[in-house]
C-alpha cells in the first residue's frame, strides 16, 4: 500500500503482496515458484475479458447472482432504528458466498492447466462450493476438513461426498479450521505439479488475499447498484460477520473508498473475548505470520498459536485476512465481536421476524445489527451480509437451543 | 559471520567427506532429555546440529515433527527456553555448529533483534526458518547478519535456475537443498536425482550444500553423501526418540542411530573412490 | 374446460373449478362457505395490481427470482442427444419451486384476514416454506407432517421447529403426504374462522389447481423469456418431475398453447409401476375423488386408496393434480415413470456431470431425462425442472447407496 | 322415493319426541358381528340406522371412526359387503329406516347407477356422502332419485342463509345439521346454540332436522331432542364397540349404550313439557 494514493483505501496490496507490514508470502521455498506462478496467471487472468465473461456467465447461470437485496422490515420495525437491508448471499447456489470465489479460483485452476483440486474448510461451505465446482469440471477434489467441524457440520460432509470429493479428516490441534488449513498446505508442497489449492477466504499467501477479494467484491458491487436502484444512494453502514474475512472484504471493498460508508466487520467472540475462549483475532490478537501472510493472530506471548474457540465453524480461525489487519490499523473498518449467546439470539431474531434461518456466522453480524441499529435514526440505511444459510447448522441449533425438533412432540 | 559453520565444512572439505546434519526438535520429549540428546550428538558423530523451534502450527512438517513439537510445547518449551537449551550445549561444546530451525511466528513475538542477539550470544551460528523465502526475509536477514549468524536458505526440486539466482543472492553458511517436494519425513529422493540436482547447484554457487528430507537409513545418507557436503537427516532421528519415550535408553537409541548415520556418511565415498 | 376455446389447452378450469370430468370441490359442508370464500378473494386478487405487485417483489427480492435457467453442458456432452437446460428452481430461497406458490397464497390469506396459517408437507419443502412465510409475516403456522416423512427429511423437520412452525406428525395411514393432508383437511374443518390453509401442490377443491398452477407458472414465463433470450426460439420438450404437479404444471401451463413444445411428466415409479409398490397415479390409477378433487388416483377395485411408495417424499401421493389428469386424457401431456434405482442413479449423474445435488423428486425428471436426450438430435432444446435441492435428502441417498461419509474414511 | 324415512319421521312427530339416529360403521369390527350390532339397534331403541361405508381416507372423520373404518377394511369390508349387511339387516327389519353414510370413491368405484340400483334393492332408504356438497351431487342426486333413495344434504355452522337455500335446494329425507364446526367426535356444541341454529333452519324448511356431531351421551342427546326432529349418535356408540372388542358383551353393551341414549332422547320434551 506504501505507494498507494494517499487517501485510497482500495489500492492495495503493493507488488510484493504487502498491505503496509501485512500480507506477503510466508510459504516454504517449494511452494513459492507456484505461488508466483498462480499471482502471474491471475494478473493475466484480470487482463483478459474472456475469463471475466465466462466468470460472469458462471455467476450468473450456475450460481444464481445476483443474489437479492432485501428490506428487512419486520427486523427494522421490531429494533426500531436503522433501516435494514440484507444482502441474501445465502440464496446462492450452495448456500453461501463461498462459492463466488470458488468459480474465480477454479477457472484460474483450468487456464492454469491443473488437475486437481484441493480445499480446506471449517464449516463446509468452502469445502461443499469446490467440491461442487470441481465436479461441475469433471476436476477431483480432496477437502480438508477438522475432525470436529466435521462432526459439527455433517450434512456439508454427505454433501462434499456425494459430489465425489475426496474428505480427509484432520486431527491435529483443534481439528478445526486452522488445522485443516495446515493440512492442506502440506498436501499442496507434495503435489505442486497437478494441483491447485483453493483457499476459502482473503488469507494465505499473496496473491490469494487479494485474488479472493477481487472474486468476492462482486457482493458489494451488486449491493451498490442495488441500493441506488433501491433507494437513490449509498448506505450508511455495511455490517459482516468476520472469521477469515472473505465475506466482509467482498461487501466493503467497493466502498471502503466512500468516506460516508462505515463499515464494521463482526468477530466471533465465543463465550466472551476475556474468556479466552473465542475467535476474535482483531480484537484480541497481536500481528504474526500463519498459514502464509503476516496478520493479527490468536498468540500466547511465546507466538504460538492459541486454539480459536466459536459455535459458528466458519469463523472458529485464529487469524484473518491481511487486508483486514491493515484496514484495521488504518481506522477504515471497525471491528466488533459477538458471542454465541448473541449469535444465537439473533438466530432466532432473524428466523422469528423474517422467516430466514441465517447460517451461525452471519448470525454474529446480526447480533451487532441488533445491537447498534436501535441507536440509530430511521434514516440510516444499513445493509448486513446474510452471507451463508443455516441449513448446515440445524443440528448444533437444535442442540444449542436445548430445542425439541417436531418429532418428538408427539 | 559465525565462523564455526564454515571451519566445519571447510574440515569436512579437507577431511574428503560430507558431514552429518542431525535435526532433532529442541526440549523434545523435555528440556533435560532434550538437552541430553543434543549433548550427545556430536560424540556419536553429528557434524552439524539442527535444532528444531517448536511451533504449533509448523506447516512445514509431517508428522513425525509435528508430534515433536507438540511433545516438546506440552512439556512447557518456548522460544526462550530453546535458546537456554542451545546455551547450555554450548557451554560443553565450542566446536559444533549449532542452527536453529523454525517458523517465523515465535521469532517474531520475541522480536528480531532480541531473538538474533540472543541466539547469537547463546553460541547460534545460523537460523533456518521455513515460512520465509527471499521474498520476505530481508528484515531477519538483516537482524541475523548484525548478530553475525547465517541466514541458510533453501533450494527445493520447485525452484529452477531463475529463481536460484534468488535464492542464493543473500545466501549465507550452506545452501539447504530439499531433496522431495514434501512436508519432512516425506519418502526420499533418488539418489541419481540427487546427485544431479547438486550438481545443478554447484555449478551457480560454491556453499556447501546440505541435503535432506527423506533420508532414513545410513545408506540413504551415504548415498546423499557421494555428491552433497552434507546429509540432513531430521524426522527418521525424532521416530527415534518417539520410539523410545519413558525408556531408560532413549539418549543411547539416538546416539547409537546417529551413529550408524555417521558410518554411512562417512563410509560413502571411500567405497565408490 | 367445456367453454374453453376448442384449441386452447390454458384456459381452465370452469367456473366450478372443473377441467371436464376432474377437479371441483368435493369437500365437506363445514368447509364449502371458507372454499368458496378464498375462490372469491383469490379473483379478486387476481384483479388487483397492488397484489401482483406484491407477490412480484417478494418473488424478487425474499425469493430471490427469477431462477437461472443453466446449460447443463457436461450432462448434455455425457448424454449425447438433445441440449439441456436445467430450471434452476432449487436455487431459490428454501430450497425448492415451493415457496412460490407458499408467498401467493400467504398474501392472499393476509387480504383475508387470516392469522394462522396451516400447511400438509411430505418432503418438508412445503412446510418449511410455509413455515418461512408464516413468520416473515407473524403468522402463527401449523404444519402437518407424516411421521414417516419425519424421520426421512429431518432436516426440513428442523427447520420448521426453528421458524416457529408447531409440527402434527400425522400417525395414521402409512404415515406419509396423503395423511398429512387428510389431516391438515380435518383441523381446518374446526378452525374455519381463522385459519387459512396453504396447499403445497395444484391439487385439493378448486379454486386450489387453478391457484397453484397460476403462482408456480412464474417458472414457465421465466423459462419462455430466458430460452427466448438464450436460443431465440422455444424449446422443443419440458420435462418435470409430478408427485400432486405444481412444478410440473408451474413449467408446462405458458406453454400449452405451444404446439411444438411436447411436455413431459415423470411419476414416481418406486420399486417398479408392476410391483404394487410406486406412486405412479397417471401411469396405474383410475379417476376417483380424494382430498376435495376428482383426478387419477391409486385405488383398489372397491374404490380404497392404495398406499402408495417412492424413495421421495415428495412424489410419495396417491394421486395427482386434476389439471395432469385432464392433461392426459387430452393426450397434451406424456406422462412417464422413473424408479426410485433411477433416480438415484440420475442424482449421481448430475452430482458428477453438473456439481448440483438435485432433491430425490427432480432427480425423476432427470432420470427420464437420462433416458430421453440420448435419442433426440443435438438441436433439440429440452430444459427441465430442477425444482428442489438435494439437501434434504442427504442422509436418505447416503443410505441408499450404501455410501460412507468422509468422517467414516479416516 | 323410500317412504320409510318419512313414514319414520311422522311416527315420531306424532308420537311427539325426536328420533335416536344411531350411527355404526359396517362391519365394525368384522361383518358378523358388525350385523348382530345393527339389527340389536331397533330393540334398543334406535330410529334411524345409519351405516358408516369405511374408506381409507375418512377427512371428515375423527379418529373414532377413522379407527372403526380400519377396523371394518382390516376385517374384510367391502362397499358390496355394506350393501349385503343392510340387506341381511332389511330381511329382518322391515320399517327402520337404513342411511348409508360415506365418501364418495367407493361409490364411484362401483359405479353410481350399480351403486344406487344394488343400494335400494338392499334396502336402504337414504345416502349421506360427506365429500359430495350441492356444488358436486347432481350426478350422484340424479342416480339416487331414479332409485328412490333420498340424498341427504348437510347443513352447518358456517352455512349461512344464503348458502341454506342452495342446500335445501334438492335435499331431501331429512337434514343433517353437523351441530360444531369439526369432525366426527368432537366437543359438543352448547345447547342453547342447537336450539337456535335448528329454530332458523325451520325457517327455511319442512325438512325433519336431525343434530349430530359431539352427542356423547344420554343428557346430550336429550338436550338435542328438545328442539331438533333426531339427534344422531356416531362416535359414542362406535368408542363402546373399541372398549369391548373381543369381550362376548360386545353386542349387548352397545344395545345398553343405546337404550341409554333412547331414554334420553324420549325423556326430552316430557321433561320440559
Ligand atoms: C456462511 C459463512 N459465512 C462466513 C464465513 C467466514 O468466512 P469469511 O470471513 O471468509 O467470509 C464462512 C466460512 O466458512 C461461512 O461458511
Ligand atoms: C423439490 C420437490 N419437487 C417436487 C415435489 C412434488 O410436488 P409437485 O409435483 O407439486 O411439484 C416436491 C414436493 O414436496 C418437492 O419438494
Amino acid at each position: 500500500m506504501t505507494d498507494a494514493p494517499a487517501n485510497s483505501f482500495t489500492q492495495g496490496p503493493d507488488e510484493r503482496g504487502h498491505f503496509a507490514d501485512y500480507g506477503g508470502r510466508y510459504v516454504a521455498e517449494t511452494l513459492m515458484p507456484l505461488i508466483l506462478e498462480v499471482e502471474r496467471a491471475y494478473e493475466a487472468a484480470t487482463r483478459d475479458p474472456a475469463f471475466q465473461a465466462e466468470f460472469d456467465d458462471l455467476l450468473t447461470h450456475y450460481v444464481g447472482r445476483p443474489s437479492p437485496l432485501y428490506f428487512a422490515e419486520r427486523l427494522t420495525e421490531h429494533l426500531g432504528g436503522a433501516k435494514i437491508y440484507f444482502k441474501r448471499d445465502e440464496v446462492n447456489f450452495t448456500g453461501a458466498h463461498k462459492i463466488n470465489n470458488v468459480v474465480g479460483q477454479i477457472l484460474l485452476a483450468r487456464r492454469m492447466g491443473k488437475t486437481r483440486i484441493i480445499a480446506e474448510t471449517g464449516a463446509g461451505q468452502h469445502g461443499v462450493a469446490t467440491a461442487t465446482v470441481a465436479a461441475r469440471f469433471g476436476l477431483s477434489c480432496t477437502v480438508f476438513m477438522g475432525a470436529v467441524d466435521m462432526a459439527r457440520q455433517r450434512s456439508n460432509v454427505h454433501r462434499m461426498t456425494l459430489l465425489g470429493a475426496d474428505i480427509r479428516p484432520v486431527h491435529s490441534g483443534n481439528a478445526t479450521l486452522k488445522d485443516a488449513m495446515n493440512e492442506a498446505l502440506r498436501h499442496w508442497v507434495a503435489e505442486v505439479d497437478d494441483t491447485f489449492y483453493v483457499i476459502g477466504t482473503v488469507a494465505g499467501p499473496h496473491p490469494y488475499p487479494a485474488m479472493v477479494r477481487d472474486f468476492q467484491s462482486v457482493i458489494g458491487r451488486e449491493v451498490r447498484e442495488q441500493i441506488l436502484d433501491r433507494e437513490g444512494r449509498l448506505p450508511d453502514s455495511l455490517v459482516a460477520c468476520i472469521g477469515g474475512g472473505s465475506n466482509a472484504m467482498g461487501l466493503f471493498h467497493p466502498f471502503l473508498d466512500e468516506p460516508t460508508v462505515r463499515c464494521r466487520a463482526v468477530e466471533a467472540a465465543g463465550r466472551g473475548v476475556d474468556t479466552g475462549e473465542h475467535a476474535a483475532s482483531l480484537t484480541r490478537g497481536r500481528p504474526g505470520v500463519l498459514h502464509g501472510n503476516k496478520t493479527y493472530l490468536l498468540q500466547d506471548a511465546d507466538g504460538q498459536i492459541i486454539e480459536p474457540y466459536s459455535i459458528s465453524a466458519g469463523l472458529d480461525y485464529p487469524g484473518v485476512g491481511p487486508e483486514h489487519a491493515w484496514l484495521r490499523d488504518q481506522g477504515r473498518v471497525e471491528y466488533v465481536h459477538a458471542t454465541d449467546q448473541a449469535a444465537l439470539d439473533a438466530f432466532q431474531l432473524c428466523a422469528r421476524t423474517e422467516g430466514i434461518l441465517p447460517a451461525l456466522e452471519p448470525a454474529h453480524a446480526l447480533a451487532h445489527v441488533a445491537e447498534w441499529a436501535p441507536t440509530l435514526p430511521a434514516d440510516h440505511l444499513m445493509v448486513m451480509n446474510l452471507c451463508g444459510r443455516g441449513d448446515k447448522d440445524m443440528d448444533t441449533v437444535v442442540e444449542a437451543l436445548g430445542l425439541t425438533a417436531g418429532e418428538a412432540k408427539r | 559471520m559465525s565462523a564455526r559453520l564454515t571451519r566445519r565444512f571447510e574440515a569436512l572439505a579437507r577431511a574428503g567427506r560430507a558431514g552429518l546434519v542431525t535435526f532433532v526438535t529442541a526440549g523434545d520429549p523435555d528440556y533435560e532429555t532434550g538437552l541430553e540428546i543434543v549433548r550427545a550428538l556430536p560424540q556419536a558423530g553429528a557434524d552439524v546440529i539442527e535444532l528444531g523451534m517448536p511451533f504449533t502450527d509448523p506447516m512445514a512438517d509431517g508428522p513425525a515433527i509435528q508430534e515433536a513439537g507438540c511433545r516438546a510445547l506440552d512439556a512447557g518449551m518456548t522460544l526462550a527456553r530453546v535458546l537456554d537449551l542451545a546455551a547450555a550445549f554450548r557451554a560443553g561444546d565450542a566446536d559444533t555448529p549449532v542452527v536453529l530451525m523454525g517458523y517465523i511466528n515465535p521469532i517474531l513475538a520475541m522480536g528480531l533483534e532480541t531473538f538474533t542477539a540472543r541466539a547469537a550470544a547463546a553460541g547460534v551460528d545460523g537460523l533456518i526458518v521455513v515460512d520465509m523465502p527471499p521474498e520476505e526475509d530481508a528484515p531477519l536477514r538483516r537482524a541475523a547478519s548484525a548478530q553475525g549468524l547465517h541466514l541458510i536458505r533453501l533450494a527445493t526440486p520447485t525452484t529452477d535456475d531463475d529463481r536460484l539466482v534468488r535464492v542464493l543472492d543473500g545466501a549465507s553458511g550452506f545452501l539447504y537443498y530439499v531433496s522431495v517436494a514434501g512436508v519432512t519425513g516425506s519418502k526420499s529422493a533418488a539418489g541419481a536425482d540427487i546427485d544431479a540436482a547438486v550438481a545443478r547447484l554447484r555449478r551457480q554457487t560454491d556453499l556447501p550444500i546440505a541435503v535432506g528430507f527423506g533420508i532414513r537409513t545410513a545408506e540413504q545418507a551415504g548415498a546423499v553423501a557421494r555428491s552433497a557436503d552434507a546429509a540432513v537427516v531430521g524426522s527418521a532421528i525424532v521416530n527415534v526418540v518417539k520410539a523410545h519415550l519413558g525408556r531408560p535408553d532413549l539418549v543411547d537409541a539416538v546416539s547409537r542411530f546417529v551413529a550408524d548415520l555417521s558410518a554411512g556418511v562417512r563410509a560413502a565415498r571411500k567405497e565408490h573412490s
